[in-house]
Order: structure tokens, then sequence, then C-alpha cells
């Protein structure tokens, strides 16, 4: 029963998102307006010939550091979760 | 811990593997590559002794204490030169047109070459490191627990 | 003064990220040291907060864009689209900046005291401050990517704090359910943001809010940010990893926790009246918020109820009052387009719903704090093994009555103070709904009133004769909320008129937000 | 800023109720004072008469908090046993209900739209 | 480069969506709920990186090669927090499922469930 269920909301769910997309732009002609500025502008602005080093660490430079920040915060989630727990912790 | 031809050639190969890891590291800003690259390629380069010397050995110079002490300092040097800017705002390419890293390169199709960037290929230093030293604490401490040991607080 | 004011916004996602990434290196002088840098951290973050809070209450909103030559600067010069980051402050950002910087503070102070003597206490507090790092990111960001980016920092984090306890199969348990059901709603959003990026090519709100054309892809990825962020916020029937995280999550960190889930709400109604707002079926949308705020309401109080399970009544009672938030909102949705009953009662309900959010993050918080601390001395969460605590708990006892007659609307406690408001316009809106808030009100008294008869009066038990008050910290920490549970209870038309009605206006009001950033733009 | 609160609603004057509070405590105790003074502990005017059965010891006379509201639960059975089904615990379902909010919601809107 | 008729890249991102999610909601076994989720997360970077491709286009770094349309550069960088991301939670996701392992000794998403109710 609940696999039926569920197969049946999920193949709506894939159907509608593949309906989406295939009534979306085509493939291969993005519109353009915020990348040409940044293809076109990227080596001055940031002096950077690899444009998306430039929009990596210029333009959408905090998205880089949430990016780190996420990678140092599970590196720390890890690190806690493998510590060594003391005897008296154990008990509660 | 495998066979001695997989220790001694994995024990060559590192200094490949460290060199490429740092070469895309350094050449972030005018080539393919980057902090984040180079970072994971160095960090699969410890995973490969891990493999071959199992984490008994790794772990005698390779502390996971060390690893965190380093990927708390890139990450320092990180949001420090991002604070540098707060001058004009938050990240701010401070470094565009002075003498360090300064270099704008020509518009249109040319190679670049490493003096320039600004602030760019210091961000991608700090980066690398953090993700060295973070992968590689997250791949040694999985190891070290799978094979009954945690890691020393 | 002015360098403050300006740089604000910046300071106050980056200065706890310093922090947190200096505080593994800053422990190594000693747990004093440590716990001053984050109590200094957090204090001049909270005033940074207050600054930027008295500047956007007076000017409006204040933008900040990331590496531009100046921070007013949006567009690049003669250009029509923004390509920076930008954080945009505006009354509901600075409102939800105030919520989460109280709840820090003073779970942070809880905590002090609480993980002495425990390892890993060095992570635990950088974790603690990435997850305040990332629900203000959440708060101020105006741009769609970087809110996905601070949704998985608050998720990751808050997964890390919430299986601290690792020796503990539930605890680890609540945490693999929370990243798992985090992970996949957060690439949701992503794939939504994607769709919302083949069609415009902008990744700021205010841009996308201003080029939007309601097309049918538009509405889909409407339905994939809806469904992910009230999965986050833990709306029925979408509620069920709520109360297994909560439940586990040590002290302090349970409300952050709460928090972070009230700060998807924000991103949900961001999205509905910002991004989409004005030019959709408001009222459908309207009513099914409406339900699926009753159905919280309703299911949330009928299994706490139900519950034997201290902390896990509390989770259920979260989800519970978390439908009155919806119901509110839903209801200054539905009547949006209509000037004359938006007057009326809609914007009423709007200020009930919102108010609601910093009353409830308040008084849980503090509930949740109350259940820890029996926990910290009595070892269990099993109500069934409780009986007599009040005799040795007596300012443990006080928080929980205050608490719980704040949490069923018992005047004169800030929860009736929301509450009031919500039946109120209600009423005027459709009676039944009222009707069942009142309902739902009436069972959580009882409940309440279950767990403070069976845990904290009758006779002593004989294993807890030995159980004494918890230590001063944790009292503080307690202490703080309940503060401002009294005040917000005594004074609700100046907090409503201060901070609650701006963050409506805000709301309702999408023009303000993209002009800030599109001004220029024709 | 608009202005609306509380004067809308003239229900809610918080002063007014704290001292109506205050009131009624001082009532309550004027009341508790007039009682019998001859009242004494520890003797046989305080013990508990339970129909010349013996009574339990002081820990076991506590009330469970899974006793309380017993008749409540016991009255509402099948309603909680339909409200307990979808709670299972397992997180496959979760993401199960995940799916189908999402499909329902896109397919509301799509329509709509 | 000839137009190429119907989406197919973003089709058969979509599809992978749609197989992470029956993983997802079908599979017991953690490790493979687990391995779900880094599906998903692939399949999304796939949808972003195709959403940046223009016809014709090359890499976007100006070097001594000969020229062309670029790609856009936003989705590449998108699609590279998004992968750092999922190694992250994919980092978490198994130390959690190696906790689970050590404190029940199965790995059953229907046996391991103490919270419930």
């Amino acid at each position: 029963m609940r696999q039926v269920v569920g197969l049946v909301l999920l193949l709506i769910l894939v159907s509608l998102l593949l309906w989406g997309v295939l009534v979306m732009r085509d493939f291969g002609y993005p519109p353009s307006d915020m990348d040409d500025y940044m293809i076109e502008h990227a080596q001055q602005e940031t002096g950077s010939n690899n444009v998306v080093a430039g929009v990596l660490l210029d333009y959408r430079g905090l998205d880089t550091l949430g990016e780190v920040t996420v990678l140092f915060t599970a590196v720390t989630g890890v690190l806690l979760l493998f510590r060594t727990l003391k005897r008296r912790e154990e008990n509660c | 811990m495998l066979s001695r031809i997989v220790r001694t050639v994995s024990n060559q190969l590192i200094v490949f593997v460290l060199i490429f890891g740092l070469y895309l590291i350094m050449h972030g800003h005018d080539s393919p590559g980057g902090g984040f690259q180079g970072g994971a390629v160095v960090a699969s380069g410890v995973a490969m002794l891990l493999v071959a010397f199992g984490s008994g050995e790794i772990i005698q110079w390779l502390h996971v204490r060390r690893l965190t002490v380093v990927a708390c300092i890139g990450a320092l040097v990180f949001i420090a030169i991002a604070f540098a800017g707060t001058g004009t705002t938050f990240f701010y390419n401070f470094l565009l047109g002075t003498p360090i890293f300064g270099g704008v390169p020509p518009p249109g199709p040319g190679h670049g070459h490493v003096w320039s960037g600004g602030i760019i290929p210091l961000m991608e230093i700090a980066i690398g490191f953090i993700v060295m030293a973070g992968l590689s604490a997250v791949v040694l401490a999985m190891a070290r627990f799978s094979g009954g040991k945690e890691i020393e607080e | 003064m002015d360098y403050l004011v300006t740089h604000s916004p910046a300071l106050i996602v980056a200065l706890p990220l310093l922090a947190a990434f200096a505080i593994p290196l800053i422990s190594r002088l000693g747990p004093r040291v440590r716990a001053v840098l984050c109590l200094a951290v957090l204090g001049l973050v909270a005033a940074l907060v207050a600054i930027l809070a008295v500047d956007v209450h007076a000017v409006g909103i204040r933008l900040y864009t990331f590496g531009a030559t100046a921070p007013e600067m949006a567009l690049p010069g003669g250009y029509m689209v923004p390509v920076r980051i930008m954080f945009e402050v505006d009354g509901m950002s600075i409102f939800m900046g105030i919520v989460i910087t109280t709840v820090a503070v003073a779970s942070l102070i809880y905590s002090l005291q609480f993980l002495n003597g425990q390892t890993g206490q060095a992570r635990f507090y950088s974790l603690m401050m990435l997850l305040y790092v990332g629900m203000m990111g959440l708060a101020f960001t105006g741009d769609m990517f970087n809110m996905f980016v601070f949704l998985e920092i608050a998720s990751i984090a808050g997964t890390g704090l919430a299986a601290y306890r690792t020796n503990m199969a539930d605890a680890v348990e609540g945490g693999f359910k929370y990243i798992v059901i985090s992970a996949v709603s957060a690439l949701m959003v992503l794939l939504a943001i994607g769709i919302l990026y083949a069609q415009y090519n902008v990744l700021s709100i205010a841009a996308l809010a201003h080029y939007m054309q309601y097309t049918t892809l538009d509405m889909m990825a409407l339905g994939l940010l809806a469904g992910a962020f009230v999965m986050k916020l833990a709306g029925v029937p979408l509620h069920m990893w709520a109360p297994d995280t909560y439940t586990v999550a040590p002290a302090g960190t349970t409300p952050m926790i709460l928090a972070a889930s009230y700060t998807s709400m924000y991103a949900l109604y961001r999205i509905t009246f910002t991004l989409y707002g004005g030019h959709i079926d408001t009222a459908a949308i309207g009513w099914i918020v409406i339900i699926v705020g009753v159905l919280s309401m309703f299911v949330g109080v009928m299994m706490a109820v139900h519950q034997t399970d201290i902390k896990r009544m509390m989770a259920y009672h979260a989800i519970s009052q978390g439908g009155y938030m919806l119901l509110g909102v839903g209801v200054g949705l539905a009547v949006i387009a209509d000037p004359v009953a938006l007057a009326n009662y809609g914007r009423d309900a709007m200020n009930g719903g919102i108010f609601h959010i910093i009353n409830h993050v308040f008084y849980k918080a503090m509930l949740f704090m109350t259940a820890e601390a029996i926990f910290f001395r009595v070892g269990t969460r099993d109500t069934n093994k409780m009986g007599g605590l009040a005799r040795n708990m007596k300012w443990t006892a006080i928080f929980y009555a205050i608490g719980a007659l704040a949490i069923s609307g018992i005047p004169p406690f800030n929860g009736f103070a929301s509450k009031l408001l919500i039946y109120q316009t209600v009423l005027s809106f459709n009676p039944v709904l009222s009707v069942i808030a009142m309902f739902v009100s009436l069972v959580t008294l009882a409940s309440f009133a279950k767990v403070f008869y069976s845990a904290f009066t009758g006779p002593e038990m004989p294993g807890y004769k030995e159980v004494r008050e918890v230590p001063k910290s944790m009292l503080i920490g307690m202490g703080i909320l309940a503060a401002c549970i009294i005040l917000f209870g005594i004074f609700p038309g100046l907090i409503v008129d201060t901070i609650v009605a701006p963050a409506t206006e805000a709301l309702i009001n999408q023009a303000p937000y993209i002009n800030a950033v599109m001004g220029a733009a024709p | 800023m608009s202005a609306l609160s509380y004067e809308a609603y003239a229900v809610w004057v918080p002063i007014v109720w704290v001292a109506a509070l205050v009131v009624i405590g001082v009532i309550v105790l004027a009341w508790r004072n007039r009682g019998q003074k001859s009242y004494k502990k520890g003797t046989a005017q305080t013990d508990i008469f339970l129909s010349g059965i013996k009574v339990p010891p002081e820990e076991q006379r506590h009330v469970k908090a899974e006793n309380v509201y017993w008749g409540f639960f016991e009255a509402l059975k099948g309603f909680y046993s339909v409200l307990m089904r979808p709670h299972t615990g397992v997180v496959n379902d979760y993401i199960l209900w995940f799916v189908a909010l999402v499909a329902v919601a896109i397919l509301i809107l799509v329509l709509g739209a | 480069m000839e137009h190429i008729p119907l989406n197919f890249p973003f089709l058969a991102a979509m599809l992978l969506v749609g197989i992470s999610l029956y993983i997802i909601v079908f599979k017991r076994n953690l490790i493979k709920l687990v391995m779900g989720v880094a599906i998903l997360s692939s399949a999304i970077n796939l949808f972003l990186v195709s959403l940046g491709y223009r016809a014709g286009g090359v890499a976007p770094i100006y070097t001594d090669a000969p020229e062309g349309s670029m790609v856009l550069p936003v989705p590449q960088a998108l699609t590279l927090t998004n992968i750092v991301i999922g190694v992250a939670v994919l980092a978490l996701m198994l130390t959690l499922v190696i906790h689970i392992y050590r404190n029940t000794g199965d790995i059953d998403s229907h046996k391991s469930r103490i919270l419930k109710g």
C-alpha cells in the first residue's frame, strides 16, 4: 500500500519536473545579462584571467566564504562526533 | 598496511601529488584550478598514504590536532583578508593595482601571470590550506575510528 | 559610529564567524578565556544589532553590497542587473535578528556551566557560533543562492550539535534524521533556484521579484521552495523530524535549533510575500497557509498531550505554536488584495502572527532549558519517573510555571498578548478558526498542567532526595528569557509598535525592497 | 508604521490586569486567614482515611504522568490509533511525506496558474 | 553547433532527481540512503552546470587558445559551491551512520527507530 501510493506520488512529481524542463528555454541558449557583465569586466575588475575564479572570489565572494564555513563546520562536526568520551559522560 | 610495492610507489608518488596540488592552488586565478581543487588533490594524496600504510603509522606524524590548527589558521587568514577590505566594503579587492599581486592582465585573450588578481591568489592559498587540512582530518578521523580507536582530544 | 552603522550588516555575520574560526585555537589558553571571548563577541554583535535596528527603523532598508566600491552600490555603473551578493536588511530581517540574538545570548550563558567537565567543548562553542552565523545570514541575505548556503551552514552546525551525545543511540538517530531532511530540502531549494536562474539569469531576490513573469515554471519553483521551507519549519504533515531532533539536542542548542526553524519560516514569508508578492493568487496561497497552520496547531497539540517524554511534549507544542504563526500570517496573506479587510483585521492578524514568533521562541526556549535542567540533575526525560522536584529545584519550577502559563495564553504573560491579537482578528475573518485556536490553547494548558503536576508536585521520589538546584549560569540563562516574557506581557503595545509593525509593513509592501536594489533600473 | 496594536481591542490593558490579580490575591489571603485556628498538624486530624484500608507509603501515592488524563485517552483510543499511525519514526517516511506534499503543491499551483 | 532538439541534459538531470528520490524513499539501508542524497546532489549539479552552457561556447578562461563565446561562469561557481557542500554533508552523514551502527548494531532504517510516536 505504502509502496504503491509512494510510487504514484513520486511519478507525479518526476513527470511534473520533466514536463517543466521540457517547456523551459532551449538548452544552449541562455539569457545572459549578468554573466556577460562578468565575462566582459572580470579581467579589469578582478585581475584574473579565470573568470570562474573571479566570480567565485570577487563577485560572489560571500558564497565562497559560506562554502569554506560549511567545510569548516563539517570538519568541526565530524571531529566533535568522533571525540573520546570521558567515563563520567558514558553513564548519563 | 599493503604490500612493499604499493608502499614504495605511493611514497614516491606523494611528492608529485603534492606538487600538482600546490600548482593548482597557485595558478587558480589564471588557469583552471583553485584552492578547492588543489586542496582536494593534496587530501587525496593523504588518503593514498592512509590506504598504503594504514592509519597506525600515519597518525604518528600527522596528528588531527595539528591539522585542525592548520585549518583554523587558513580560515582566519581568509576572513582576515575579507575584513581588510572594510575600508570600502567587506570583500573589496583592495590589492588590485598595488605592487603585491596588483597586476591587471590586458583585456582579451592572452596568458595571464601569477602576480595578478589582487586578493584572489591569497584567498586561494588560504582556501587550499583549509581544504587540505580539513579533508585530511576527516579521512584520518574516520579511518582511525573505524579501526576501533578514537582520536585524541 | 557612521562606520559601524554602514558596515554593521557585514560585521554582524563576520564577527561571530571570526570567533568561530578562532575558538579551537583560543581554547588552548583555557576555558575561561574561551567563555570570555564567546560572551564578548556575542555582546558586541548584540550591540551592533541594536544599532542596526535603530537605523533600519529610522531610515528604512539598509543595503550592503559585498565587494563593491560602496555599500549602497547594488548595480554596477550604468548597468541594470545586480552582479554582486548583497545583504538587504528591512524590518522583518532585523526582527528575526533581534529574536535570534537574544536566544543565542541566553543559550550561551546557559551552556557555560552545563558543559563543565565534558569533552569537545571547544568544538561545541565553535559550532554554536556557526549556527548563529547561519541563522543571521539567512535572515539578512538578499540573494537566493546565498540563502541556500546559509541554510546549509545552519543545518550542518545544528546536526553536529544535536548529535552531541554520541554514546546515546537516540541522539545519533535524531541527528541523522535532521541532516537527511535538511539535505533533501536544501537541495530542493537549490533546484528551485536553478529553475529561476534559468529564466531570468539573476540571483538577487529583489531583481528576481522585479523581473518575475509568473510563468508555470515559476509556480513550480514556488511549490518546491514552499515544500522545502515548510519541512524545515516543521509544519504538519512534514513535522515528524522535529520531535526527534528537539528531544535529543543538548540544553543550550535546542533553543538555537528551534530558532533555526523559525528562520526558515522567515524565508518562507520572504519568498511568498516579497518574491512572489502581489501577482499570484494570494487568497488561494493564504488558505493553503491557513490550512497548514490549523493542521499544525491541532495535530501538534493532540500528539503533545499523549507524550510522557518531557522534551518530546515540548517539541510537539513547538509544532502546535508554529501553527498560530502560520494562521495569523495566512489570514493576512488571504486578504492582502482587499484593502478594507487588510486595514480592518488583516494587518493586525499578521502583527499577531509575527509577534507570536518572538514570544514563542522566548518561552519555548525557556521551557526547553527547564526540561534540560531536570535532565541535568535527574538524568531522565521520562515524566513517569519524576515527582516532587519542586522541593529542591525551586527556581526551575518557577521558571517552568512562567513558561507554561505563557504558552497557554494566560495573562499577564506574553503568550496571551499575541494570542489575543490572533483570536480577535481571526474571529473577524472566520469564527471557526478562532474557536479551534482557543481550543488548542486549552489543551496546551492541560498538557503543561499534567507535566507540572507529575514532575514538580507530589511526594519526593526515593531516588531524587539528593537533587540540587542547577548551577548559576543556567539559572541566569533562564532568567533573561523569563524577564523578557514578563516585560513583553506587560508592555505588548510598545513591542508591537516598535519592532513588529515595521516587520509587517516590510512584508505587506514589497516595493521598497525591490526599489532599494532596482531603483535605477527602468 | 501603522497606528494599531491594542487600542483597537481594549480588552487587554496589562496594568489593570496585574492590579486585578493583586486584588484577587489579597482577597484570597484574607479568606484564608478566616479559617479555623484549632487545626493542628501531626495529629490524627491530618491523617489520611481510606475506608479503613491501609494507606500506601508516600512514594506510591504519586499519580504518574501516563495515568493523568487516563479517561481522556481511553475515550479517544480510536482517534489516537489513527493519529499515531503516520508517526512511524522511519526517515524514509519523512521524505515520502515531503515528496507527496511537494507533488500536490506543484499540481495545485501549476493547474491554478 | 547545431540546435539540440529537446532539452536532453535537463531531462537527464530530472530523471536522476527521480531516481535519487526513489532511493531515498524506498531503500531501507542507511548507506544506500546516503548514496541517494549524494546522487540527488550530483543531479542538481548536472542541472546547474548544464544551465550555463552556451551553444559552441568555450570555458570561461582567457587563454591563448582560439576564441569563442564563453559559457556562463556563474553556474560553474554555483556548482563548485554545491560540490563542496555536498562533500561536507556526506561526511557528516557517514559519521552519523557509523555511530548508529556502533550504538544499535544495525543500519536498517525500519529497525533503528527509538524515537517515534
